[in-house]
């Protein structure tokens, strides 16, 4: 209805590959980041930055991460949450070796430990396929959260065995640590997930995503193309493991504040793993509609009921925050096992050509 | 503005020296068994450039794992394989892409979740190289390759005829279409030898007579040489140069397609006399 | 008016000022390799010179005819002016022709080289080449398939072109000499030959002056207001008039861009990316439309069905007369602007009407719904009446005084009379010159003081626009008097969707009868979704529920004929589904899709017969020719059946008994 | 050279020189090896038959076990409690075939496991909404478990046996024995078999897919019921249990995804040696609870040499 399509050909392949061919999707990120970068800040509370806004770019960052290894190339993984460990820790131990560091150099070179990390898990994926490869995840998962509690090094041999993110400063405006505003953060977390993002969807659709995709559909197949699996694989693994990295030292430099081990545990793992399903594998939108989700749906039930005066106790928000989400995601991979990218693109579809159904 | 574009670039295969007609492959006493069964026992014979050769077969014969040798998805336990004055025998099959065999498959292999033009695309992947990060940039050289490339696979999609699928993903497309993608996606590789898995397996006569007429358009006029295997008699015999017969895993006839359809152990190997 | 007297009288003069003044806008489009290669008017001329200094290195000379054959190709387009720059005569052949046709028209108009499109066209030349000895060389564009043949007599086209770099080269002046050979070429020079179909006989060339042809083209388009900055898609063929004067002759006097499809397959959705904003199309191109439209929203779900109908109902009321600035009130036009934005803008954006500021349509009587529908979308769609013998237009309608029932006024310059037997005559500036070596032809044709006859018989109403009944010919009459229009019937039954051909009988017999073609589409859909199994259209069109449907429309049909004083007596007493769709390919329909109404009752005489003895069923066997060319013989059981008649008829149908 | 004695040569001293000891860690382990197997036999159980990968398994064990409590809590009798706790799983069972795997069958497989782990979260809320977050106790005496233990005096030292854990491992063979029967003599038991190499093969037999879903599944219900009372009498019972229940995991890989022998060898051989693991080279050379990832590390290790597991066939790759 609102996507009008007619007229809008292309006379070359630079604009056949621009990087959004129909005009109304352009304008709709424009709207997009407009509210992203200036009505959110004019508008939004500390609350609203904190509970909402920071977490779910967050998330949608590592889940995007994971989007990479799984959704593209097709490699199952379930220990997102020990990698975004490894990025968070290798952060905090380059900011305190060099202090002088600008954050966001330590950020993103935090991603290398974590690239590094995953691509030596991702070294069995080249014998092992498809579920029994969820097992080297699953190792890494318990195997890295050990070492976080073991490895007194990495926490600087704090005596509460976790690490406190310090003060730092951007441009003279504290970004980082107790003392920094919620909108500072906000900003450079909004900042990288752009970037990230920008950089991640020109790979997906270039020849190194196509080589992705290919090893997911049919491995063999690839192989046989010329596709070098071992290069393939490995380069999500890195890639993959880069961003979720990242991810992980923004959810500790920018977010939490401080973390111990256990925030790494399978469970975040998983609920990254949630959010790129329920969003849709082999999408780049799809994890901020999950992350989305995922992170506003407790706030949700947390503050719905007591509108209604049914005051909830925060135990059992939990709990049937725990149940709806196993609920939806049942019910999402009924209504449309590819997420709500898919979704959306149906719906998007389906504007394109209204009044028709089909 | 663009200037009119030259319809002409034909995806030629790299020049390989070889003059047409010489011996561009060569198999050698070659033997293949899985667990102590046999597959292919001691089979020798060549294709020459430029020729269709076909290999032929009863159910069983061996054919699939003749070619699987031949691009090295299998590693035959005896013999050899001379290819371009290379000899081998062990070696992995992107390899075997490197060096200009490219292969379609009985069952069609294409990557269910990508389109038509993304299948081809990923036919060319060898021949790409730009690095991950000026992937990551997009503009400037990654797009300079990536259209460079889509010129050459425009001009696959205008060769087979498959424009008006171009954006389809190929799960969906019916049986013929997916086969001619994945030829599609073969020639991209720009191959000089073309290994055809039963390239007409599962179709209506219609689809057969395409087929038949767009191999013979790849070896005409790209003069790729072509190796097939097919099951049905018929579309070999007038698509062929000269024809490779395999019972059991043994070859039983060599030559040009009248001499080899007159041959008795042929004619009973498909009539199915007991050995 | 200073301008005027140095307006170019050639396409290729034409050119050469579009290269100058519109240089760098574009000229031709082609959705070809996934995008749309594009050309400007600047980098056209030089394609045309190319190819035109080849054609005189091969020895095409002033005054030979040169066939082009193909689709809507670019190439085949710039040969067309490429053989007019050089004084050559264009003779455009339809694609779909089968050999015999081609040989025909290529031997009749002598032709010395050919430019086609493929390897089929090259295959269809080659089969009676030797029949053809005039011919000295063809020229293609598509090398696929033809790697093999023998390339003495046949050439690429950009071989050619750069045969023709390489003389500009050799000798400096060629190019400069092609440009003043153009711009001293004569006006008077038959500019192309369009050989009309014909309902009946062999097809004639129709010569048209540079001249006449240039006049006409410039006169509608300063009437229909087009500028360099319309555009086009071509996807009719092109070598009917229609094609070449909309889009060839009218594109090179406005500057306008054209655009060729990528394939025939793909004009639906090539039309929907381009969005063109000129736009010509055959009645029943638009009745396709709408009823793709019809059957795509009975699937859609009960909410948007509501919206759709609400809104076409809105549009229906007061759509036309927004589009024709008349005075609606205020809440119809608040209402019609949410219409807009719910339904009319999206469903033109869907079929690619987005962008169209003047649709035509002709060739067939278009039925008033069909019509309406779309002018209430805010599609600005418009009849005109027109012949290849005038170089399309006679007559056109004006913006803001548009009906479906007529087909307008004169167009401008164009004069009309009524002979006294009923029978269209005119005089236009694009009038043809003469049949190509068929005087006496020609003289029929024309009459003594210069009028040219149509054959079709119409009138004018009384708000000066002109009517068609039919072809003069056709017009029979019943036995007892009344006067029989099987056009007329054929039409009115046409209009149901559920019909896509009928074919009326009744000359100087008691009653009128039918036989029709059901659409495929339409039925077939409704079969779908009455759980209604077929196999095959034979199977379809024999349906008891099927017939019955039909029934209805043939019932309505005769209700509006009781209407009208003139027609009342010929309603539709007996009818029949036929057992096949009529085909181009089997000689029942031309190949601009017109029933060969004579040829048709030739062939299924039985069961005209069985029509007027009062059986109620009739076996026919009928031979029918293949997609590939191959024969074959379907047979058939064919149902007749009986329609209630109205009015005043009712006495002759007992009499019938 | 310390450290290599440290790694290669004093745990084995150590074993050596307190063989009691080394009996009671080998028992212990043993007993949670029983307890990985009896999960491990649920989730093969599964996907034999449907190709699901059930990553619910874990959460069933506890989710029956805490029905088992909470009803007994709410003042059922520990003897009535057990089959109301069996109508439970089952009507949980023909809950997921209706719910989950009817509409989604012929999805892909991580669909399906996506699936498996929706119904994960759906139970621990569920079990949290209804009988609260807290840990419980399990009714080991009600249900006439002994609770006692008994000792042992093997080579001069002590070895101490808890009767309930000896009640587990007999209770679990005699599940096992029971199983094998069920599976190997009836015409239900061969269909589920069949049904994991060709459904049209099980589908001859003349019992619905449904059918079979619901019974598989209830037969998981089954196992998690007995896994839930026994891990529940030595542990308690809370969702806390899903970490030791995602063991199930490294010991199906280890024994491959379809062999029940591969599940019950790979159980019992991941308790006691990562048990083993622990206590002599983990607690004093790793700093300890090198359970967390010992299981993990090792089935890994074992799938780069054998990529189908233990018990797993070879694939042989085809085009």
């Amino acid at each position: 209805m609102f996507y009008r399509v007619a007229g809008q050909y292309k006379t070359s392949y630079q604009a056949d590959y621009a990087l959004f061919p129909v005009k109304q999707d352009a304008w709709l990120l424009a709207l997009v980041l407009i509210v992203a970068f200036v009505v959110f800040p004019l508008t939004a509370s500390d609350f609203m930055f904190r509970a909402l806004l920071i977490p779910v770019l967050i998330y949608a960052l590592a889940a995007l991460g994971l989007n990479i290894l799984t959704g593209y190339a097709g490699q199952l993984s379930l220990g997102t949450g020990a990698f975004m460990g490894v990025g968070a820790y290798a952060c905090y131990k380059i900011v305190t070796i060099f202090p002088e560091l600008n954050i966001i150099v330590a950020i993103a070179l935090s991603g290398f430990f974590s690239a590094a990390v995953g691509v030596a898990f991702g070294l069995p994926s080249l014998r092992i396929k498809g579920f029994y490869l969820a097992i080297a995840t699953l190792a890494a998962q318990f195997f890295l959260v050990w070492l976080f509690q073991k490895w007194g090094w990495l926490y600087n041999y704090n005596a509460s065995g976790a690490i406190q993110v310090p003060n730092t400063q951007m441009f003279g405006i504290t970004v980082t640590g107790a003392r920094a505003s919620a909108m500072s953060q906000y900003f450079v977390v909004l900042s990288v997930v752009c970037i990230v993002t920008f950089l991640a969807i020109n790979v997906t659709r270039g020849r190194i995503g196509r080589t992705w995709k290919a090893v997911r559909d049919m491995d063999i197949a690839a192989e046989l193309v010329g596709i070098n699996l071992m290069k393939a694989k490995l380069s999500a693994f890195f890639v993959s493991s880069y961003i979720v990295g990242i991810a992980g030292a923004l959810f500790v430099f920018l977010w939490r504040g401080a973390a111990e081990a256990d925030l790494f545990d399978i469970q975040l793992s998983f609920r990254v793993l949630f959010i790129a399903i329920i969003g849709g594998l082999g999408s780049i939108l799809g994890n901020y509609l999950g992350a989305l989700l995922i992170v506003a749906l407790p706030v949700i039930i947390g503050t719905v009921p007591a509108m209604f005066g049914l005051p909830i106790s925060s135990a059992m928000v939990e709990h049937l925050n725990t149940m709806i989400i196993g609920a939806l995601i049942i019910g999402f991979l009924i209504v449309e096992p590819h997420g709500l990218a898919r979704f959306w693109a149906v719906i998007r579809e389906k504007l394109i050509i209204w009044p028709f159904p089909h | 503005m663009n200037a009119h574009p030259d319809h002409h670039i034909i995806v030629a295969p790299d020049d390989d020296g070889i003059a047409k007609g010489a011996t561009l492959m060569e198999v050698k006493n070659v033997s293949l068994s899985f667990g102590g069964v046999k597959a292919i026992t001691d089979i020798s014979f060549d294709v020459r450039k430029g020729e269709i050769r076909a290999i032929i077969g009863p159910n069983g014969a061996g054919k699939t794992s003749m070619l699987n040798v031949i691009n090295g998805f299998y590693t035959p336990q005896v013999g050899t394989i001379t290819f371009r004055g290379q000899e081998r025998r062990a070696m992995k099959p992107h390899h075997a892409v490197r060096q200009g065999i490219a292969r379609t498959f009985q069952n069609v292999a294409l990557f269910k979740g990508m389109s038509t033009l993304d299948n081809i695309m990923a036919g060319r992947s060898v021949k790409m190289k730009r690095s991950i990060g000026w992937q990551m940039l997009w503009h400037g050289p990654a797009l300079a390759e990536e259209i460079e490339h889509r010129e050459k696979v425009e001009e696959i999609i205008d060769f087979l005829e498959i424009e008006h699928i171009r954006r389809t993903p190929v799960g969906k497309l019916p049986y013929g279409l997916q086969k001619r993608v994945e030829l599609g996606r073969a020639l991209a590789m720009e191959p000089s030898l073309l290994l055809l898995d039963e390239p007409m397996a599962g179709m209506n006569l219609e689809e057969k007579e395409d087929m038949s007429r767009f191999i013979l358009d790849v070896n005409q006029q790209r003069g790729t040489t072509i190796a097939l295997i097919e099951h049905d008699m018929g579309v070999v015999m007038d698509l062929s140069d000269r024809v490779v017969v395999l019972d059991y895993g043994k070859k039983i006839a060599d030559g040009p397609p009248e001499e080899v359809k007159n041959n008795q152990a042929v004619i009973d190997a498909y009539l199915g006399v007991p050995h | 008016m200073a301008e005027a007297q140095t307006l170019p009288d050639t396409f290729p003069k034409y050119l050469l000022r579009n290269a100058e003044m519109f240089g760098t806008r574009p000229a031709m489009r082609h959705k070809d390799r996934g995008i749309w290669q594009s050309w400007t008017w600047s980098q056209q001329r030089d394609a045309i010179r190319d190819f035109a200094t080849g054609l005189a290195t091969l020895g095409v000379r002033h005054g030979d005819r040169v066939a082009i054959i193909g689709a809507n190709r670019p190439k085949l387009y710039w040969a067309v002016c490429a053989v007019q720059s050089l004084g050559g005569v264009p003779v455009p052949v339809y694609a779909d022709a089968v050999a015999d046709e081609l040989s025909y028209v290529l031997s009749h108009a002598d032709v010395r080289f050919a430019v086609v499109q493929d390897q089929e066209q090259v295959d269809k030349l080659n089969s009676f080449a030797d029949r053809l000895t005039s011919l000295q060389a063809v020229i293609y564009d598509e090398p696929r398939g033809l790697t093999d043949y023998d390339k003495r007599a046949l050439h690429d086209f950009e071989d050619v072109q750069e045969m023709g770099r390489r003389a500009q080269s050799v000798d400096g002046q060629v190019a400069a000499r092609w440009e003043e050979a153009i711009r001293s070429a004569s006006g008077e020079d038959v500019s192309i030959m369009l050989y009309t179909s014909g309902t009946t006989g062999r097809s004639k060339g129709v010569m048209l002056k540079a001249k006449s042809a240039v006049k006409a083209a410039q006169d509608t388009v300063a009437f229909d207001r087009l500028t360099e900055k319309d555009s086009v898609l071509a996807y009719l063929p092109l070598a009917w008039v229609g094609d070449h004067y909309l889009n060839y002759a009218q594109g090179y006097v406005a500057g306008f861009c054209m655009a060729c499809p990528e394939s025939s397959q793909t004009v639906a959705q090539d039309l929907r990316e381009l969005a063109p904003t000129f736009y010509f199309a055959p009645p029943r191109v638009f009745e396709g439309l709408l009823t793709s439209i019809t059957i795509r929203m009975e699937d859609a779900g009960k909410l948007k069905q509501r919206i759709y109908r609400h809104y076409i109902e809105v549009a229906r009321k007061y759509g036309e007369a927004i589009l024709e600035g008349r005075s609606v009130p205020a809440s119809a036009r608040a209402s019609y602007a949410i219409g807009e934005i719910l339904v009319y803008g999206p469903l033109k954006n869907v079929l690619g009407l987005s962008h169209i500021r003047v649709a035509y349509t002709a060739g067939e009587a278009i039925g008033s719904d069909l019509f309406s529908f779309f002018r209430a979308l805010g599609v600005n769609l418009k009849q005109l009446y027109g012949q290849t013998e005038a170089f399309l237009y006679v007559t056109c309608q004006k913006d803001g005084e548009v009906r479906s029932d007529t087909v307008g006024p004169p167009a401008p310059n164009v004069d009309i009379r009524i002979s006294e037997d009923g029978e269209v005559q005119f005089r236009s500036p694009g009038m043809f010159s003469g049949y190509y070596l068929e005087d006496e032809k020609t003289a029929e044709t024309m009459t003594p003081d210069g009028y040219v006859k149509t054959g079709d018989a119409g009138f004018f109403d009384t708000d000066g626009q002109l009517k068609i009944i039919d072809r003069a010919k056709d017009v029979g009459k019943l036995s007892s008097g009344a006067l029989f229009a099987p056009k007329y019937l054929e039409n009115m039954l046409k209009f149901f969707p559920n019909i896509k051909e009928a074919v009326a009988y009744g000359d100087g017999r008691e009653f009128a009868t039918a036989f029709v073609n059901i659409d495929l589409q339409a039925v077939g859909n409704w079969a779908e979704r009455n759980n209604i199994a077929y196999a095959s259209y034979q199977e379809l069109a024999g349906h008891p529920l099927v017939y019955e449907m039909i029934a209805q429309n043939v019932e309505e049909t005769n209700r509006r004929l009781s209407a009208e004083p003139m027609m009342a007596a010929a309603q539709i007493r007996r009818f029949l589904i036929l057992h096949k769709e009529l085909d181009a390919d089997d000689g029942e329909l031309t190949r601009t899709q017109k029933v060969r109404r004579s040829f048709v009752a030739e062939r299924y005489a039985p069961l005209i017969e069985a029509l007027y003895d009062g059986s109620t069923q009739k076996f026919v066997e009928t031979e029918v020719t293949y997609e590939d060319g191959r024969k074959g013989r379907i047979s058939a059981n064919v149902k007749i059946v009986d329609a209630p008649v109205f009015g005043a008829a009712q006495p002759v149908r007992e009499a019938a008994e | 050279m310390e450290r290599l004695h440290s790694i290669f040569v004093a745990p084995f001293a150590d074993m050596v020189a307190a063989p009691d000891f080394f009996l009671q860690v080998v028992w212990e382990g043993l007993v949670s090896g029983v307890l990985y197997a009896l999960i491990a036999l649920g989730f093969v159980l599964i996907f034999k038959s449907s190709r699901i990968f059930n990553f619910a398994q874990g959460i069933m064990v506890v989710f029956a076990a805490l029905t088992l409590v909470g009803l007994h809590e709410r003042g059922v009798p520990a003897l009535l409690a057990v089959p109301l706790t069996l109508v439970v799983m089952f009507f949980l069972a023909v809950a997921i075939e209706r719910v989950v795997l009817r509409p989604l069958v012929n999805q892909p497989d991580i669909i399906l496991f996506m699936a498996t782990i929706g119904v994960t979260l759906f139970l621990i809320g569920l079990g949290e909404t209804i009988f609260g977050g807290e840990n419980k106790v399990m009714i080991t005496s009600e249900l006439g478990i002994p609770t006692g233990s008994w000792i042992m005096e093997p080579f001069g030292g002590f070895v101490s046996i808890e009767q309930k854990d000896v009640t587990a491992v007999v209770g679990a063979v005699l599940l096992v024995i029971a199983l094998l029967v069920f599976l190997n003599k009836s015409k239900m038991g061969r269909a589920i078999r069949a049904l994991g190499d060709d459904h049209q093969a099980a589908l001859s037999v003349g019992i619905s897919l449904s059918t079979i879903w619901v019974i598989v599944w209830f037969i998981s219900g089954i196992i998690a019921l007995a896994t839930g009372i026994v891990w529940g009498a030595r542990a308690g019972v809370s969702f806390a249990l899903e970490v030791i229940a995602l063991k199930a995991l490294p010991v199906l890989m280890l024994g491959g995804l379809e062999s029940v022998t591969g599940a019950i060898v790979g159980g019992l051989a991941i308790g006691v040696l990562e048990k083993v693991f622990e206590i002599y080279w983990g607690q004093p050379l790793l700093g300890g609870n090198t359970e967390a990832w010992f299981a993990y590390v090792l089935a890994l290790l074992v799938l780069l040499v054998r990529p189908q597991g233990l018990f797993g066939e070879k694939i042989i790759e085809r085009v």
